[in-house]
């Protein structure tokens, strides 16, 4: 499995901070176009960055089975 | 000269649903050689241009973000060999006045503290993944999200002036 | 917009023989619309250069001091109306690590309130009252004594940056 | 009286730091000049700042009965 996190407007919008994905490899922006597909009310996700196993990924980056993929809408801490 | 790296713990770069102890994250910068210590601590302001705060909520990607906090230490530590640096990030449902960080940076000289605090809470809000909703009289928002224009270059966002709206 | 001077009292002045405590300081600037504090601490250094501190003494024409820390807190709250502003000065024997000095500046956004900060600290080693006496395991010393270079313009010394060495 | 209050460098070598004129009106400069000559052995008294009634003063500043008088050396605080 590959787990998917998606957190503040991305989790609220779908409803869900965990999706997980029966995937053996695909890339980044593969997960991104199929999340946007399985939640179309998702908005931002283009804005979204992606961070692999808690760090920052391109988005040609592969993701393997038993990764962590989270998306990571612009951040407003401090 | 590595010294400030060996003695920065996992421990001194924390999110946490605890209110904050300004004091406690001073005493994590503590040495003998410090001369200077700088602290910024950012709080929960009622009043944004003419929009009134209720309350905020801050959510956030934790194990990630205690990683890229202590990066942000580490970051400093390169520049500044002698500095400490502690960073306390707090989380959940924050009133008025709450604080919700707590950064404190000891150095030698002052300039260095006062720089390398500054640098932290720059970085805070590009590479951190911590986000904040903004709960008003008449709706809410995650923050973020509005800023259209924001947008991560490829892995390792660069330091920028970040708006003072944040 | 005189908010942040009618909320300064005398009190957030102090020059005092007691042990500093810096949430006692940081409170003195809580305010529902400060978004920032920054807090600057200056602590004793054990080594300047090549040169071991084993202690340090300060003194300070009391009254006058804590009239000028006022008239720095009214400097800036000149520059940043909602800015509010405490500073603490020890004075007495101390020893490494002690804390010789609190400031602490609250304003809505943060640059603000580290550049109220830093002109604070550096305004206090120009114009406030308050001497240094250095021991070391070879003798000691009146500081301020040895800069050869050092005067003072008439009335009111002018903003520059001081040596890193203080 | 006037009184003329003495910091720092300046009192360690004077060995007080009080001193009292019987004076009606003076200079901070005469009084200046009048320290120096009572104790000879004080270093530093030209690179001290006068101050008159807690404020800062200029050397031409008629110092009156009842005033008070410090002589501030170079300060060292923060």
């Amino acid at each position: 499995m590959i787990k998917v996190l998606l957190f503040a407007e991305l989790e609220e919008k779908a409803g869900q901070r965990e999706i997980e994905y029966d995937m053996e490899e695909v890339s980044v922006k593969e997960l991104r176009n199929k999340v946007q597909e399985d939640f179309p009310n998702i908005t931002g996700m283009e804005r979204a960055m992606a961070a692999l196993n808690e760090e920052y990924a391109g988005e040609d980056t592969p993701v393997h089975k038993d990764d962590l993929l989270a998306f990571i809408p612009p951040v407003s801490g401090g | 000269m590595a010294k400030g790296i060996e003695t920065m713990s996992e421990n001194n770069f924390k999110v946490t649903y605890e209110p904050l102890n300004v004091e406690e994250t001073i005493k994590k910068v503590a040495d003998r050689n410090a001369g200077a210590i700088n602290t910024f601590i950012g709080t929960v302001r009622e009043m944004t241009n003419e929009k009134k705060t209720l309350k905020l909520t801050y959510d956030a990607y934790v194990p990630m973000a205690e990683k890229k906090l202590a990066q942000i230490g580490r970051e400093i530590a390169a520049d500044i060999p002698e500095a400490k640096i502690a960073i306390t990030h707090r989380i959940g449902e924050l009133e008025i006045s709450d604080l919700a960080v707590v950064i404190a940076v000891s150095t030698p000289h002052r300039a260095d503290a006062f720089e390398g605090s500054r640098y932290a809470i720059e970085r805070i809000k590009e590479i951190v993944p911590i986000w904040k909703k903004e709960h008003w009289q008449d709706g809410e928002m995650w923050i973020g999200d509005q800023l259209e224009t924001t947008s991560y270059p490829e892995g390792k966002p660069l330091y920028k002036e970040a708006t003072e709206d944040d």
